[in-house]
């Protein structure tokens, strides 16, 4: 087994360069060491400007997102034997502005999730006197899965729609707008129809698919969307269909 | 597009989808290869004749073209869209689609409702 | 009030507000401190081709071509059978000839290629329940299959035993 | 439009707010949530140097205990609180903790965090260690991931709260005994801002990376404890360092407490249940409440030294450790209410926790010391506030129980938010000094970090040499058992890295997303705190919870039943004294457990 292994990783310098460029460093290569160990070890000992996003190192905060080897992944989670022997290919995540070396934006994100209303909505509130509402297993079960993203943008940056069209909601913010829709103690399904109803919203996606295939905690925000989409569309038959009534 | 419009024209997509996932290998084998290429016993002209005068062969044969029509539009159309990256044509794109569609639709109720005895 | 914090109006985040204002510069401006120069890679034409998936979903998309043609080879079919038992003869004399059956057999992988990719994508979209239940994607999937086979089966004995 | 002050020859954004909560984890967003439920009009600030779902509360797994079935009572809860803190605990702080807990869970079942529930619908709840009823509420082993994106999105309704996301604070704005803000580098830009407010609340939780075996995330460099030290306002209880016993060995990544709870087993390398050796009760097949697997963090940890040197653990490339069997339970069961031990054990150490053993070894966790504060988070310094690890009211005395921080971030960041928000109607608006301050923070920060020969005269030093220097002498001295000559020697060591960071160099001049400087201001934070927990750590001569001196093996009551109060003295040393510990209703016993 090689003691080495090299990374050629992306870099870039707003205030010294134009566009990115790639530097490699050699670390060395050990069983357990992930590709985020490998970064560690390059800011600690060769290169300290090498600038990246980590926190967690268990999979859960969704900070150390980054294309390796052309794929998303949780560099935390990237193990550098699956790579072996090498040269490893870390770049920042696509489709986002970069806004230095292995960082990007991920602002316009916060203004998605915020607009899709990802929060209990609800016509009256029960008194906290009055104790939980009541949600068995099978009533959690049904959003469950929506509820474990962790934002880490591996979906955004997986998705081609994404980055031909920077303005469409994407693969968590919807995810997470059903996961609230299906939650038995919200109301607000209706009001985040007229959100999600543009080709900005739900009608954007052409269920590539890749949102799910990469995201580290299957979630499988590409069901979630075409879920959205069929409870929609037959909910529009219905309006036209029935009288006002009995809808 | 008409945002209003676009869930009708998702369910018709899905259904077209649906339609031609479960109808289209059977038929495009027999009608298109297995007789063609005489590798089955093909029907005759006039079984065929006979068959089609069933309403319900006829309702059958507008579902199993229109749908898929749709189906074909609406795919067709984000193709060209995001594939070509085609932004500032994609009103015309959407009229041409579900026009055509719309057009091979109207062309099967013609010819199934002037179908001859 | 929040105009204050915010540097944006109405924006909520105060950091990003100000950044998307000031990012807003033109592509290749020098850099000039405390904004952020951005770096955006355009996504190119040919992006469907850069990766196995991508591939992979535009043919799903194109399938629907296939879809589109068979649908007017059975419309022209059906138009034929109006038109009397000559006219019908020639279609299918024209199904037989060497170009036609290339289309056909290129289009007949395609018709299949949607079957399966429509069949194991339908079970993520469709959520079935059994007394509270979620069926699972699989048994969604396998009872298309199995809706499949039996339709098939039955058009079939339609067209082979229209003779009897 | 923010405001701009013109100051000398250029201009520097200052923003403005009534409370601005520093840290966007669970306490300070649920902080700011009662801030603004309690004072609609009020301006909110929440400041942080990750975005909030990125904050280290997202790490905690095993659950939040507060009383709600029958069968428990408020006084059983704080009967454990309290002897599981082996009486260091505040006792009126842990009244009102366990008598809102209750409320502030139902609140977040309310904002929809997705708690397990039982077939009826109602909330269920788990045993956990150290507790005598089963009261831990949980989401499978996700609690504070679910927790703190329920609160986040909660958040994102709440116009009035604003945020200023990937901004580092580097001091408060402190003017005639009052803070009256912070000043903060935005990481994007490089930008230095002022953000005046009339109260800030710290939430910036703990500092567990001044040890290199940590549960704690990359982040947790203690910010905010450093902040208000270095301000002034004295530290409490620093020299309580909690250990969780089951940590994996090299990453330190948690392996929960629910593991034991549901019944998992620690074996020595004989295959044996050696904490019954322990004075913690004698195996059982099935979990006993408050007994064997499920005794206090604090006396797990130690008997796992106590095996070391008995020779009776594993030896493995990265130190010893003994094994968490959590085989017997099942694969179902694992898969419902640990799915996060497996995520985590199939992804980081290759192997299945359903057919094999888990390696695990103590690993920092916990502070219990922090930012001393009384019941409403208020600290000495007029203005300042703190809740959540970074605070410590005490609840949590010498040893902190399972699942009781996360249901403490939440009654205690609630309090101060409602008290920050109470004491802005009284206060005035900042003095027209922040202006000052802040421009001579960023000439400091200018100077320290972009002139090159103030930083590269003499030699220089790597901050990772001085960061890794420092943790292997804060395990060596303040880890699980301590004695006077291993501090003192730690007190020097750590008085010679605080001179060795002046000279550290770096590299990445940078105004964009320098992570360099973040660092070296983190480890600078660090420093000042790991000489809080050895001085106080020193200054101790008993034996109480998390705290074990092989010098004095015993419990101290007449000297020591006192909290350390660590205070920066000029010299930047620090100067320990005590405060009383209030006793209301439990005098101080012996801590019993398995019996």
């Amino acid at each position: 087994m090689a003691s080495t292994i090299t990374l050629a990783v992306t870099r870039y310098r707003p205030e010294e360069e134009a566009e990115p460029t790639v530097e490699t460093y050699t670390v060395p290569f050990r069983k357990d060491w992930v590709v985020l160990d490998a970064l560690n070890h390059i800011k600690d000992h060769q290169d300290g400007t090498l600038s990246y996003r980590w926190s967690c190192r268990m999979g859960v905060c969704g900070s150390c997102g980054m294309m390796v080897n052309g794929s998303p992944k949780l560099t935390c989670a990237a193990f550098l034997s699956d790579y072996a022997p090498g040269p490893v290919r870390v770049e920042p995540l696509q489709f986002f502005p970069i806004v230095r070396d292995l960082i990007v934006d991920i602002g316009e994100f916060l203004h998605k999730l915020k607009k899709v209303k990802p929060w209990i909505v609800r016509a009256e509130e029960q008194p906290l006197s009055e104790g939980e509402y009541l949600q068995t297993p099978d009533e959690v079960d049904a959003y469950k899965a929506f509820s474990m993203c962790i934002n880490c943008m591996l979906c955004y940056s997986a998705c081609p729609i994404v980055g031909l069209e920077s303005h469409f909601t994407g693969p968590a913010a919807i995810a997470l707008a059903q996961r609230y829709n299906l939650d038995s103690r919200d109301q607000g399904a209706s009001g985040r129809v007229e959100i999600l109803s543009d080709h900005e919203g739900m009608w954007g996606c052409t269920f590539v698919g890749d949102c799910s295939r990469v995201c580290p905690k299957n979630v499988d925000p590409a069901a979630a969307i075409q879920q959205y989409k069929l409870t929609t569309a037959v909910d529009t038959l219905k309006s036209w269909l029935l009288p006002r009534g009995s809808r | 597009m008409n945002e209003r419009l676009t869930p009708f024209l998702w369910l018709l997509f899905s259904a077209g989808g649906t339609v031609a996932a479960l109808l289209f290998p059977v038929h495009v084998f027999l009608v298109a290869l297995a007789f063609p290429l005489g590798a089955l016993p093909a029907p005759s002209y006039e079984a065929l004749h006979g068959l089609v005068q069933h309403p319900l062969v006829r309702i059958y044969i507008f579902v199993l073209i229109s749908l898929p029509l749709f189906h074909w539009a609406h795919r067709f159309r984000y193709t060209l869209y995001d594939g070509l990256q085609l932004y500032h044509l994609t009103n015309l794109i959407a009229v041409l689609c579900y026009g055509a569609a719309l057009a091979g639709t109207a062309a099967t109720a013609y010819v199934l409702l002037t179908l001859t005895r | 009030m929040n105009g204050d914090m915010s540097g944006g109006a109405g924006l909520h985040h105060v950091g990003d507000g100000g950044m998307t204002r000031r990012a807003g510069l033109q592509p290749g401006h020098a850099y000039m401190r405390y904004h952020p120069k951005w770096y955006r890679r355009r996504m190119s034409v040919w992006w469907w081709l850069q990766k196995g998936s991508y591939a992979q979903f535009v043919l799903r998309e194109l399938t629907s071509v296939a879809v589109a043609f068979f649908a007017f080879i059975f419309l022209w079919q059906v138009w034929a059978l109006g038109q009397g038992p000559q006219a019908y003869a020639h279609v299918v004399a024209r199904l037989g000839t060497p170009l036609a059956v290339v289309l056909s057999v290129v289009g007949f992988v395609l018709v299949l290629y949607h079957t399966v990719t429509w069949f194991n994508l339908a079970p993520a979209a469709m959520v079935v329940r059994v007394s509270g239940r979620r069926v699972p994607g699989w048994m969604v999937a396998a009872a298309n299959y199995a809706a499949w086979v039996l339709l098939s089966a039955v058009v079939a004995w339609f067209f082979l035993g229209a003779n009897q | 439009m923010s405001l701009r002050y013109p100051l000398r020859d250029f201009h520097m954004d200052i923003f403005s707010c009534d409370v601005l909560v520093v840290g966007g984890g669970g306490a300070g967003l649920r902080a700011a949530i009662a801030a603004a439920d309690a004072q609609p009009t009020l301006k909110i600030g929440v400041v942080s140097k990750v975005y909030p779902m990125r904050s280290h509360t997202v790490s905690a797994e095993g659950g939040a205990a507060a009383v709600i079935k029958t069968g428990d009572s408020l006084d059983e809860h704080a009967y454990d609180t309290i002897s599981g803190g082996d009486w260091l605990s505040d006792q009126d702080a842990v009244e009102v903790f366990v008598r809102e807990a209750p409320t502030e869970m139902l609140q977040m079942e309310h904002w929809g965090c997705p708690w397990n529930r039982e077939p009826d619908g109602h909330v269920a709840v788990r045993p956990f260690g150290g507790m005598k009823v089963q009261r831990t509420w949980f989401a499978a082993d996700k609690t504070g991931f679910h927790m703190l994106h329920t609160l986040f999105q909660t958040s994102l309704k709440y116009e009035q709260i604003q945020r200023f996301d990937e901004y580092f604070v580097t001091t408060l704005l402190v003017d005639e005994g009052r803070c009256e803000g912070v000043v903060a580098i935005e990481l994007a830009t490089g930008r230095v801002v002022a953000i005046a407010a009339k109260a800030v609340i710290l939430c910036t939780g703990g500092c567990g990376k001044v040890f290199p075996f940590t549960t704690n995330a990359s982040i947790k460099n203690g910010d905010g404890m450093a902040l208000a030290y270095r301000a002034g306002v004295p530290l409490k209880d620093m020299e309580f360092v909690q250990y969780h016993p089951t940590g994996l060995p090299f990453t330190g990544i948690l392996i929960t407490e629910a593991a034991r709870a549901e019944g998992g087993w620690m074996l020595n390398k004989d295959g044996y249940r050696y904490l019954q050796d322990y004075d913690l009760g004698k195996p059982e097949p099935k979990p006993v409440l408050r007994s064997m697997e499920l005794g206090p963090r604090d006396r797990l940890s130690q008997a796992f030294v106590k095996e070391q040197e008995k020779g009776r653990t594993f030896e493995g490339p990265y130190g010893h450790y003994v094994h968490l069997d959590v085989r017997h339970l099942g694969q179902k069961l694992i898969d419902k209410k640990l799915p996060f031990v497996r995520e985590l054990c199939l992804k980081y150490v290759n192997l299945d926790p359903v057919r094999e053993m888990i390696p695990v070894r103590p690993v920092v966790h916990y502070m219990m010391g922090g930012v001393h504060t009384d019941i409403n988070g208020a600290t000495s310094l007029s203005g300042l506030y703190a809740a959540g690890e970074v605070a410590c009211v005490s609840i949590n005395g010498a040893n902190r129980l399972g699942s009781n921080s996360l249901t403490e971030l939440l009654v205690f960041g609630a309090r101060a938010g409602r008290a920050a928000a109470a004491f802005t109607a009284e206060a005035p608006d900042a003095s027209s000094s922040v202006a000052t301050q802040a421009h001579d923070e960023e000439a400091h920060l200018e100077r320290r970090f972009r002139q090159r020969d103030s930083v590269r005269s003499g030699e220089t030093e790597r901050i990772a040499t001085l960061r890794t220097e420092m943790q292997g002498v804060m395990e060596q001295s303040a880890g699980i058992y301590r004695s006077a000559p291993t501090l003192e020697q730690g007190a020097a060591q750590l008085q010679s890295l605080q001179e060795r960071l002046t000279r550290v160099g770096v590299d990445d001049r940078s105004y964009t997303f320098n992570t360099e400087i973040t660092s070296l201001l983190e480890l600078s934070y660090m420093l000042d705190l790991a000489e809080g927990i050895v001085h106080a750590a020193l200054a101790r001569t008993e034996s109480r919870g998390s705290h074990q001196r092989t010098d004095h093996p015993d419990r101290d009551d007449q000297r020591f039943l006192a909290h350390s109060m660590v205070h920066r003295t000029s010299s930047g040393q620090p100067r320990i004294e005590y405060s009383p510990v209030t006793i209301t209703r439990w005098p101080p016993g012996k801590r019993v457990y398995g019996r």
